[in-house]
């Protein structure tokens, strides 16, 4: 076991574990919590993988960004856990299985795939940084980029409109 | 507004500047215990019960200055001088027990108005802060002028210069 | 740069960086509390503290030792941990901006080169920039803990606040980023070294920059999240003893480390203007020394501006802060984008 | 790293985040719970990129560069995602004041 591998295998059991928490949060506020924490674990892999603009970026938008607004939207609607009515406990017994079932298939499916001796570098390799990803974005992929631009307006329009009182 | 104004821009730097030439004033603070302003020459300060030169009290609590009190701060009971006592009290009846509120006293001067003699008036003292609202009903000792004949100095600081007025 | 590299002379020297770096922006922002205070006083015709030694000097002491001493109130139906987990959120992202700030020129200890900055990423600006984005938990979690409606609403306010402000803040800076083509905080103070600051090129962008450092430090004239007089004292109302202290510090740190990210992109960072320090002949740590104080200097400056600022202009009313936010500042950044872009592109020609 | 660790890793968060979505009720959670299995996504695809990059990066220098910005762009939509649908979930809560998914069955009140 060298650095990177006790590295990977701690923050892979907090991951795993703080999206659990996710789900099984009474308290939504907790929720969001423990979410903004999986991305900053699924961060700490991006920079594991050296990709250094990925992992800017995931904290900026969806730590900085995306999570503020579902802690701005829960915290104004004051929901606490008493708000939440449980489903069904078989109901949720089903979905806990059904999660499970799609698990099993998945990882069985994955097992023997002929991939499993490849490794993904860690450490090392400049794809991640940000001028090589730049360079690729606005020469490849300008046309999507501005797409993208476009459908970040309708949506602005969209919530506008959505959110404006009668 | 024209479009220079709303900027804001220019009356921001303008304020800015007005308190930066602040930074370069004298300042206004006197500090206090060490300095102190001085009174003006009609102040009104605490009461002091005034002796005369030769060291005894001049009230003969006839009782003028707590009727004259519109705040009714002054309690008073009166005794009658005993043989003996000559060098104590100037006149034949004296305060036995003399009391003011200073919870109640505003400060008014009516009391160093009515009293015909001299006993009473107000010195530049500013009323000290006190732990209990008890402490702040001055017994006789706490109004009592230093002694002239033991305490020449005492006298004198607690007279003030407006007491002087008054004896002359 | 590969960050998982051994090497333990450089862990070593890190370690000692960044004690140094958290240590000394503690005592700045300490000494910051004093001279907020004193100026303040000095802009009124006042004296300021100067009970507690010679000219009040130890009046930061004081006011730690009085926040240490007092009693700590967790209100009942907070929820605990989050009511800790606040302060020390809003501590911790107001120091981890300070990783990424390039203090001087390298030191030379024993043969080696030690670089003044604790972490040099190709990333640096948007690691600013990750970092302030982050600062809103601070506030929302402690105003959120606390259980109390205004402290919530102080919360809401001041996040919906930092939001706003951190896109004009993005938009001036991405000007800035075309000038030197790089995110690297260490390229963009050579760059400057070499064709001059960047408040030359880029006044407006600055302008936009600092009126948004304001808001993001919630310095007045944007202290909504804390308006103490109108809007019951804000986010931090149910904290007491040292945990308030934590908030009140981290503002002050806050205020010191957006003082110096201002110095280093716009105004030189450790540069001397006008002069080429490298021809004195000094031995290089002497210079780097310079180079620090040099700093310091342009930040205390920055810092001054702040308090100078605190106690001239009045609080904006909220409205009036999202007007300026959404409609003033953001279109003017755009413009000052494209303007660059166009300027750019004519003389590349 | 060997690479099936990221796979079983990205598969363990999607798989949480269906379950989320499967017995959660809260709509606000639920919708976390998609951003987490997009998240997933994400991981898995910085990995393939960079075990892209280690096969073919003598080659091609920009090996594999394809999926960080594939990664870029659901981030993108991501972010738009969850404005509308923020604002989505405020107008029910404006409207039903809950915002408990059970109560969406009947599409007038």
């Amino acid at each position: 076991m060298n650095i990177t591998q006790i590295l990977f295998w701690f923050l892979s059991a907090l991951t795993v574990f703080s999206a659990l928490m996710v789900v099984v949060s009474k308290n939504p506020v907790y929720s969001v919590l423990w979410l903004i924490f999986t991305f900053f674990c699924i961060s700490g892999h991006y920079i594991m993988l050296n990709a250094q603009f990925l992992f800017i970026v995931n904290i900026i938008v969806y730590a900085g960004a995306i999570m503020v607004l579902f802690l701005f939207v829960i915290m104004l609607m004051n929901l606490n856990q008493s708000s939440e009515p449980k489903k069904h406990r078989w109901l949720r017994m089903a979905g806990v299985v059904a999660g499970g079932c799609l698990l099993l298939v998945l990882v069985a499916a994955l097992k023997n795939i002929d991939i499993k001796k490849q490794v993904a570098e860690t450490n090392t390799g400049d794809i991640g940084l940000i001028g090589n990803l730049g360079k690729v974005l606005f020469n490849q992929y300008v046309v999507p980029f501005e797409i993208s631009s476009i459908l970040f307006l309708s949506a602005m329009v969209g919530t506008v409109v959505i959110g404006k009182k009668e | 507004m024209n479009a220079w104004e709303k900027l804001y821009l220019p009356a921001v730097l303008k304020g800015m500047f007005i308190t930066l030439s602040h930074l370069f004033k004298k300042k206004a603070t006197i500090q206090y215990p060490e300095q102190k302003r001085s009174f003006p020459k009609v102040f009104r300060g605490l009461q002091v019960l005034n002796r005369d030169e030769e060291g005894r009290e001049r009230c003969t609590a006839c009782g003028l200055c707590a009727v004259a009190c519109p705040a009714e701060a002054i309690t008073m009971e009166a005794a009658e001088r005993q043989p003996g006592e000559e060098h104590l009290y100037r006149e034949e009846k004296y305060a036995a027990k003399y009391e003011i509120n200073m919870l109640r006293c505003i400060f008014c001067g009516f009391c160093e108005e009515a009293c015909p003699k001299d006993a009473i008036y107000l010195s530049e003292t500013v009323t000290p802060a006190n732990y209990s609202r008890a402490g702040f009903i001055y017994k006789k000792e706490d109004l009592l002028i230093p002694d002239p004949t033991k305490d020449p100095e005492g006298y004198q600081k607690a007279l003030g210069h407006r007491a002087k007025k008054i004896n002359n | 740069m590969y960050l998982l590299m051994i090497d333990w002379w450089f862990i070593l020297e890190k370690f000692l960086l960044v004690g140094f770096v958290v240590t000394f922006s503690l005592l700045i922002a300490m000494y910051t509390t004093y001279a907020e205070r004193k100026i303040a006083a000095f802009l009124q015709d006042r004296r300021g503290p100067n009970r507690a030694g010679p000219f009040g000097i130890l009046q930061p002491l004081a006011d730690g030792g009085k926040l240490f001493f007092k009693e700590e109130i967790i209100p009942l139906a907070s929820s605990k941990f989050l009511f800790v987990l606040g302060p020390s959120l809003a501590m911790l992202t107001a120091m981890l901006t300070s990783a990424v700030i390039p203090w001087s020129t390298p030191l030379q200890i024993g043969g080696r080169d030690v670089p003044l900055q604790i972490a040099d990423l190709n990333i640096g600006i948007l690691y600013v920039f990750g970092v302030v984005s982050l600062g809103v938990y601070g506030i929302m979690i402690g105003g959120w803990a606390s259980n109390n409606k205004f402290s919530l609403l102080a919360a809401v306010r001041g996040a919906s606040q930092m939001i706003s402000y951190e896109l004009s803040m993005g938009l001036a800076l991405i000007a800035l980023l075309m000038l030197t083509g790089s995110l690297q905080m260490s390229v963009i103070v050579q760059n400057q070294i070499v064709h001059g600051w960047h408040v030359i090129y880029q006044p407006l962008g600055f302008l936009i920059f600092f009126i948004c450092a304001l808001a993001e430090c919630n310095r007045t004239p944007f202290d909504l999240p804390e308006a103490e007089n109108e809007l019951n004292f804000g986010y931090h109302q149910e904290y007491s003893s040292m945990k308030l202290g934590l908030y009140l510090f981290a503002e002050y740190v806050n205020m010191f480390i957006s003082g110096t990210v201002m110095a280093t992109l716009f105004f030189g960072g450790y540069d001397i203007p006008f002069v080429n320090e490298a021809s004195w002949g000094l031995s290089p740590n002497l210079l780097a020394f310079i180079g620090f104080v040099v700093l310091l200097a342009k930040a205390f400056f920055f810092l001054f501006v702040f308090i100078w600022i605190r106690w001239t202009i009045p609080r904006f009313r909220y409205d009036q802060l999202m007007n300026l936010g959404w409609k003033k500042l953001i279109p003017l950044a755009l413009v000052n984008m494209v303007a660059t872009a166009i300027v750019m592109l004519l003389r590349n020609r | 790293m060997p690479i099936n660790y990221y796979i079983f890793l990205s598969i363990a968060l999607f798989v949480i985040g269906i379950v989320g979505v499967l017995t959660r009720r809260n709509a606000i959670i639920i919708f976390m719970c998609i951003e987490l299995m997009l998240n997933a996504v994400n991981l898995m695809l910085v990995a393939f990129s960079k075990m892209h990059h280690l096969a073919k990066g003598a080659t091609d220098a920009t090996a594999g560069i394809d999926g960080q910005l594939f990664v870029f762009f659901i981030m993108v939509v991501a972010a738009a995602e969850v404005s509308v649908g923020l604002a989505i979930i405020v107008m029910m809560y404006r409207n039903i004041h809950s915002v408990d998914v059970n109560f969406l069955n009947r599409l007038k009140h």
